[in-house]
């Protein structure tokens, strides 16, 4: 089949001062075009390391990345990233940072101040566009990180705990508004989460991460049709399927506990 | 080798000897009687234009940097005073004309200090400034007594830290030339003076205008009539010291009556006697005996023959075109 | 603990930046909070020049001039109109040769800091000239430039150029990694992160390698002055020093550091502008 | 893009931090990343000196010496042993004043970034003395404190002072907020503050501003050697521009040149020491 | 009674180039001695902003702030405080920063280091002890920061959102923690949350606000007894607290977003 990304026995270790560090041991993962993974698992197993190799931005210490076929050798626009620490240009506007990677593509400026505009509006700072990150609240922060991502439209979108300072209505928002677009617009989507409710409702595919050292424990599909409602949430087979992945998160860090 | 004086410059204003017009960089000492003394008379009287020079003044404040900016192409004709005439002796320029006879060089000693005359200076701690005629008084002082250079504690600092010092207790010799000794004087009144030049009538501290070695031999002409200019200005100054002085004070910014001073210590020689002495050998024999300080002080390693760096053909030539 | 909060306060408000505490109900707006420095710096006017005066009349003598003779020397000086070509010809010659010396000094410093090759080729001689005294390289200078302005401004550039290009680059290696990244899978090249990423994220840096710079190039005006100028400050207190005209040394140094205390007000003031969006003290 | 990856991953090894991409697989461990950086180091030392060499051949100048007149003069001074004790006699001065300025102007950037009184009272001699040329000062040092070590010391550590004294303040003022919040609500006061939070934080501006100090002080060792020394490469160098020995001034240059540069590398390498928590580039 | 932190007619307002943002609007609030609050309220309501006008660290437009009685000037080590940016040093390994503010309390070195090793192993963070906070990932940096607060014993814990990015089941295993410490020592806690389960969870009373300005709009009394169990939460008591709690934050974000 056609896959987007294939992470192809990769080991990802740090050398410290303590010691190797085995972030991510001989994992192996296949993401399809057009696919919606969420990744879980207890903190620290190697979730961020995982997203931050797919996107280029760490080299592994064995094995390989590809995307499109392509060996990764670094990041591009072509996958969008959402950073677990928001990552905003502290010197620009909410809505120059949007516009960042529109500038990037060269789009005319009405134009690229009325698409940045829009994703602003669509994570609820539209009041906020000409105010600066450090008058962001923690939210604030990571919803223009959310838009900035959106903005330039990649055909894959890496996203680490994206939604993760959000309250609760405003997160159900953003899933159907993602889940909206991913539909529209076939991306493929890694996303990672801590809410195993966020994981289920959102994915076709679960992956469920175990540490030290990081390895897939367990992938579970989602056979929930498209598009996902909220009465989905509420039914049995939800529950079931959130249970196992709570299994999963949950029996892997019940062992590491002892 | 720089251009020659070939340049088709319009014809000069005076009216007898209508001659093209050269150009030249001439190079002073903006601070002393004997630099802006003689460039501020030459541009108030019209001496540039009447010798037809289209002449480049650029003010230095001592001349080690004249020699250095020779040697770079950058002056051709400048001025130094007594104390480095080594340079040229040395082979870096060649003197073309002596300028004054300094006679404010003095070795100054604090009243409490027990130094009355030369041969107390052994053991002394001695502020003197490197490569002047301060250093040169200093040697003087201490050959008349039989001394070295090694018999007293050297300490080397600028001209003006020398007053710093001395006024200020850090030391009890100075060896200094004017006007900065004036300073000392009135700073500290009781100041006795070891030594001056007019205890060494022998040795004559010469300064000199001297060139390039590259423009005596390529812009012979120029430099000869720079020359002219010289000769007419030397004799000038000697007639109207008063009106140099104001002239040079305006034209530099330097204090008048520091100028006055200077002027009062600089033993200027008519022009006709200059060019006696050029021509009867005394002027290489004053060169000789400085250089013979000069070894004593190690700026030297031996004597050079005056005449190798001394040139009095241009002078003369001079001398002749203006009479 | 009071102290860091007025601090703070007063911080926030100079910098442009709101820190937290920015709005004290106790403190008076904007007025009220800036009166106690410019009281300071009166204080911290008088003190000083009242410790000279003291000085001068206790040390008695020629050499230490007091404030008086000073100020007579500055009246000579504005009367007969040399002070302020003076001045003139200085400020020129520091601001082209400080201006060239940024300007060069930015985009090296970040050629520096990011490229391999660049770090290699350029940082030894940049360190090695660094601790190269402009006075020993007067001679050398005066062989390859000659004695003319470029000579003067060289010196100045030099001065300037070498005391900023390490803060510059030091920025550039401290510009956080997340930022970086960020743009890049923005789609940003090298040309871009230099340009929208790194030189913001590093003014900080490089303000302080500006203002540094602004103090060598005003330092550097009379060593490059001793180069055959006709005019300048430094020049002046050259021929000052030679006649120990000490009070006309004073108005030189007076004059030099007023100046250069200007220009680094216009530079904080740039740098408040452009590094509003700092959250910091 | 490769370029960036590249140069991250030599940051990482050199700073001892651990930046992405550190652990490229391509790459052969730390001696063949370091090995491109020596060779990039000798080709740009070997081409200085070519077009040195080049220079002074075509200059075809008496005063511009060629790299055998200097190695010839060098010898010289090593064999008659005036060279080391010139050297000796700077590295002494240029260490005492160049640690004395630092171990001043640290805590005074600390107490004008964080008092509103030290600010007001300090900083505008700081900025005023900063612009003031050392060699304008020597009168007046000479004046004060006479003409031994102490007054060529008290010129060194001036400009050590000067220059790194805005490192710090800025640095100071560039400190994180929200880290000096989390030690105040553990219950950190000022002082603790001081040495526990702000110095860490920002030691990458206070290294900046010590290596800027460290240039500084050597460049400065000429001016301060007009000071009645005895010895000295700026005494050396002095006399040799009296006697126009233009490879004695090239030698001291030289000398200078490579104290300041081994003495900034120990700077660099205690500064990679104490920052290497820095998630940098 | 006995008022732990009075918050009386508190307004915060911020000057910004784009005109007043009103972050709290004439705000009251008592929070008794051994009182567990709850925060929660939709992304830039003024949680954040409420908690640091607690612990000191902004000072009211209007009104004041109590703490024990007297009003509050300053931070000090009777409030702990955990960030939402978790603001560890970096400079200092986990064990470092737990022992920061023991050092502040001149307790002995070998007690010292027993006792932060302890609050580090707490939090799961034990074998980490040594690492540099860049060394950590998202959920260990949380960690450490709540470490770092629990070890200096504050009579009062300031919370903003301290469980954001850990996974359900240690955060599960951390709110035990934190009640059972809370109940022994009989502290005060203000603890900002988006998680409505957690909210109810955790409090003697839920405080909901609401945005622009921010206000308190409702105040959710828990009866629920101390320890609260896992059981608990499966209460209909509980689910119908819960719904309140959403229905407070859900209600005025609806109004929000029209
Ligand atoms: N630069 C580094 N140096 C050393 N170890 C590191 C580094 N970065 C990450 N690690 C280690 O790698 C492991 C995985 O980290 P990662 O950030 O991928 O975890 P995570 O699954 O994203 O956790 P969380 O949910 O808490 O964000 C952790 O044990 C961490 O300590
Ligand atoms: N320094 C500041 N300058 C201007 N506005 C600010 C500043 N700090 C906060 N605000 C504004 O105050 C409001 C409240 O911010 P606060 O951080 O308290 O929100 P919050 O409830 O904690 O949100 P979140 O849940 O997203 O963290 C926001 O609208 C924010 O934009
Ligand atoms: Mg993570
Ligand atoms: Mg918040």
């Amino acid at each position: 089949m056609n896959s987007m990304i294939s992470v192809r026995g990769v080991s990802k270790h740090y050398e410290t001062a303590r010691g190797l560090v085995r972030s991510l041991e001989n994992v192996s993962l296949e993401v399809e075009q057009g696919e919606f993974i969420t990744l879980v698992g207890p903190s620290g197993c190697g979730k961020s390391t995982m997203l931050n190799l797919m996107a280029g931005l760490l080299e592994p210490t064995s094995g390989e990345v590809l995307v499109d076929g392509k060996v990764v050798t670094g990041p591009g626009p072509d996958r969008g990233v959402i950073f677990q620490q928001y990552a905003l240009f502290p010197w620009l506007t909410a809505l120059q940072n949007v516009e960042f990677g529109l500038r990037l593509q060269h789009m005319k400026k009405t134009e690229r101040r009325e698409l940045a505009q829009h994703y602003l509006d669509l994570v609820g700072l539209g009041e906020f566009a000409h105010a600066l990150p450090k008058e962001l609240s923690g939210g604030m922060k990571q919803r223009c990180a959310i838009a900035r991502a959106y903005a330039v439209q990649p055909s894959t979108l890496l996203m680490d705990e994206p939604f993760g300072a959000l309250d609760a209505l405003t997160r159900v928002n953003m899933q159907e508004n993602l889940l909206e677009t991913w539909q529209q617009e076939r991306r493929t989507a890694v996303f990672i989460t801590h809410d195993v409710d966020e994981a289920v409702f959102l994915a076709t595919r679960v992956v469920v991460m175990s540490p030290r050292p990081g390895r897939i424990s367990e992938i579970i599909d989602v056979p929930l049709a498209y598009p996902r409602t909220e009465e989905m949430r509420l039914s049995p087979e939800f529950a079931e399927l959130r249970a196992r992945v709570w299994r999963g998160v949950h029996h892997h860090a019940e062992e590491d506990a002892a | 080798g720089c251009s020659s004086s070939g340049s088709t410059g319009t014809d000069s204003d005076a009216s007898e000897a209508p001659r093209e017009t050269v150009s030249l960089n001439v190079g002073y000492i903006d601070t002393s009687i004997n630099g802006v003394g003689v460039i501020a008379p030459a541009n108030e009287l019209g001496l540039w234009e009447k010798y037809g020079i289209d002449v480049t003044l650029i003010p230095f404040t001592n001349g080690p940097t004249q020699i250095q900016a020779m040697q770079a192409g950058q002056i051709d004709v400048g001025y130094i005073g007594g104390g480095a005439i080594w340079m040229p002796a040395s082979g870096q320029a060649t003197v073309i004309a002596p300028s004054e006879e300094s006679q404010g060089d003095v070795v100054l000693a604090r009243a409490g200090s027990g130094v009355e005359e030369p041969a107390d200076l052994k053991g002394q701690k001695v502020g003197v400034p490197e490569g002047g005629s301060g250093e040169m008084i200093l040697a003087l002082a201490l050959l008349s007594a039989g001394l070295t250079m090694d018999d007293v504690e050297k300490v080397v600092l600028d001209p003006p830290s020398i007053v710093s010092a001395y006024v200020g207790d850090q030391i009890d010799v100075a060896a200094i030339f004017s006007p900065l000794s004036a300073q000392i004087m009135d700073s500290v009144p009781d100041t006795v003076t070891v030594a001056q030049n007019t205890d060494f009538p022998d040795t004559s501290f010469l300064g000199a205008w001297v060139a390039s070695n590259e423009a005596v031999t390529d812009k012979a002409d120029a430099v000869e009539r720079f020359l002219e200019v010289y000769a007419e200005v030397n004799d000038y100054r000697i007639e109207n010291t008063d009106q140099v002085v104001e002239w040079s004070s305006t034209a530099s910014g330097a204090p008048a009556d520091q100028l006055a001073q200077q002027a009062e210590v600089s033993k200027w020689t008519p022009s006709d006697e200059i060019l006696a002495n050029n021509e009867d050998g005394t002027t290489f024999d004053q060169f000789e005996s400085l250089e013979e300080v000069f070894v004593e002080t190690g700026r030297m390693d031996a004597v050079n023959d005056p005449s190798t760096f001394v040139n009095v053909d241009l002078f003369a030539q001079a001398m002749a075109a203006r009479s | 603990m009071t102290d860091i909060k007025a601090q703070m306060e007063a911080v926030s408000i100079s910098d442009g930046s709101r820190a937290p505490g920015a709005a004290r109900p106790k403190s008076q707006g904007k007025r009220g909070r800036d009166k106690p420095l410019t009281w300071l710096y009166v204080t911290t006017l008088v003190l000083g020049i009242a410790i000279w005066w003291l000085g001068a009349l206790l040390g008695n003598n020629v050499l230490a001039p007091t404030p008086p003779q000073v100020v007579e020397s500055f009246i000579e000086g504005f009367s007969d109109g040399s002070l302020l070509m003076n001045t003139w010809a200085s400020v020129q010659r520091v601001l082209i040769g400080f201006v060239l010396g940024v300007a060069v000094a930015i985009p090296a410093g970040f050629l520096m800091g990011w490229y391999r090759w660049a770090r290699g080729l350029l940082e030894p001689w940049v360190q090695f000239f660094r601790t190269v005294p402009p006075l020993a390289l007067i001679p050398l200078v005066i062989v390859f430039l000659g004695i003319g302005e470029p000579a003067k401004i060289f010196v100045i550039f030099l001065a300037a150029f070498l005391s900023s290009v390490l803060a510059t680059f030091q920025g550039v290696r401290n510009v956080d990694v997340t930022l970086i990244n960020a743009a890049r899978v923005l789609g940003a090249g090298d040309g871009t992160i230099f340009v929208k990423v790194v030189i913001p994220a590093s003014l900080p840096f490089i303000f302080v390698g500006t203002r540094v710079a602004l103090g060598a190039a005003w330092a550097t005006v009379v060593a490059s002055e001793l180069i055959a100028a006709a005019f300048g400050l430094g020049r002046m207190m050259q021929s000052a020093s030679q006649f120990l005209d000490t009070p006309r040394i004073v108005v030189g140094i007076i004059m030099i550091g007023l100046l250069g205390f200007v220009m680094d007000r216009l530079l904080l003031l740039l740098e408040r502008k452009l590094t509003g969006w700092q959250e910091t003290r």
